[in-house]
């Protein structure tokens, strides 16, 4: 079982914040083809040249990160703070 | 090194933040500070008000990663950052980072490489809307990447061109 | 670009300074200061008091020259140096240099430049009241001339290693 | 006729803030040379190995720098402001 927060336009293009997913992919990039194979709009969000940034438990992770059960995956666009 | 680190809903009063670094001691030589304050035109539309998201929790271990990170590499006694979220209007104060040493230039630097930072990696998002009734996400930019990026592993100054100065571009 | 450069024997408030730096208008994006505070240790010794002597008249032509040269090198909304002169205590800001720009990039760039040309080519001397009733006048630092020579003529950036940092030195 | 000015340990090694030299000393250069032929303190406060900086109305000047009647020339030790 694994959390999915989701931020800023992604929450909004998505309709949702949060979900949580009874199963755990294997890694970060197997968890977003998984949601991408959703269909519309999730196609569109995790579209290959979309840039969208993951966080596993707070840190950020990349396609290769290793998931665990329990972790918390975030996905948001590229940061505008400062 | 005394840290503070502080995401806020209320707004910021970066004068009183800078004035409890100018406080951390007899032996703080000189203060930098960075203040970002809200334009009223982005890409030459007019803003009404900024909404700023962000992910609570991961904004202070992100930003928290930062200052640790300026501490490997430069001599400091102080920093500070402060960041609003939640509403804000044109003008308001949307982050400050101050930073004490006993040497100037390793506070300008490590001032510039936290905001560089926090500019790419903390977990913020801001939302703006616009004086016609609409409103859009802003869009990452470029140079705030390559500013980053100037900052190679470990290094005390910028090793690669940072291409500051674009005209039109906004901070 | 507004400038106000001010010489003053009066208590120099860094806050109140940069209000009026922030309120410049709704152009500024990024307002980046320096503050040098006196500290009560030089040298290993303790100082108790310290008095500024100038060069009036020539204090404010150097200060001048030196925004305008700034001016030139980078796009800027607003300059403001006050110096103190007279006697000063330990943690008494000494200057306040805060410049504003829609480029966070170049107000960083600007804000060190000119407090770099200002320790090498403005006319300030500082004398220290040590704490066992001995008075000395401060020397100046090499490093002070290698950072300003750092700002090769005209370039934007520092064009040579500036050495920032030497252990147990001032600032 | 030219006015002369002393700051900071300069002043108070001299014994003196300032002065009116009645003749104008063709350069910077000269007047230097004139001041050290003063005798102690002058000579050793204007030695060749002291760094003594010089002003020409207000503005920092080389020991070449031509003056002229009615300058106003400041000499000091290397500034310690900021």
């Amino acid at each position: 079982m694994i959390r999915l927060l989701y931020f800023a336009s992604l929450r909004e293009r998505l309709g949702r914040g949060d979900e949580t997913l009874d199963r755990t992919p294997a890694t970060v990039g197997r968890l977003r083809a998984e949601l991408a194979g959703r269909g519309v709009p999730w196609s569109d969000v995790f579209a290959a040249d979309q840039r969208v940034l993951a966080a596993v438990n707070q840190t950020m992770a990349g396609d290769d990160h290793t998931l665990a059960d329990g972790d918390e995956v975030g996905f948001f666009p590229p940061v505008t703070g400062g | 090194m005394d840290v503070e680190i502080r995401v806020q809903e209320s707004p910021l009063d970066p004068l009183a933040e800078q004035a409890q670094v100018y406080a951390a001691g007899p032996q703080v030589g000189g203060v930098v500070s960075f203040v970002g304050l809200m334009r009223d035109i982005n890409q030459g539309d007019r803003v009404r008000a900024m909404t700023l998201e962000h992910y609570p929790g991961m904004t202070e271990k992100a930003l928290g990663a930062i200052v640790v990170e300026a501490g490997r590499r430069w001599q400091l006694d102080s920093v500070r950052i402060v960041h609003r979220v939640g509403e804000i209007r044109p003008q308001d104060p949307i982050v400050l980072v101050a930073v004490a040493s006993a040497h100037r230039g390793e506070a300008f630097r490590a001032c510039e490489f936290i905001i560089d930072y926090l500019k790419t990696r903390a977990p913020f998002w801001k939302r703006e809307d616009m004086s016609d009734g609409q409103s859009r996400w802003v869009e990452a930019r470029d140079s705030d990447d390559v500013a980053a990026a100037s900052w190679a592993d470990g290094s005390e100054s910028p090793t690669t061109a940072r291409g500051d100065a674009r005209p039109g571009e906004k901070q």
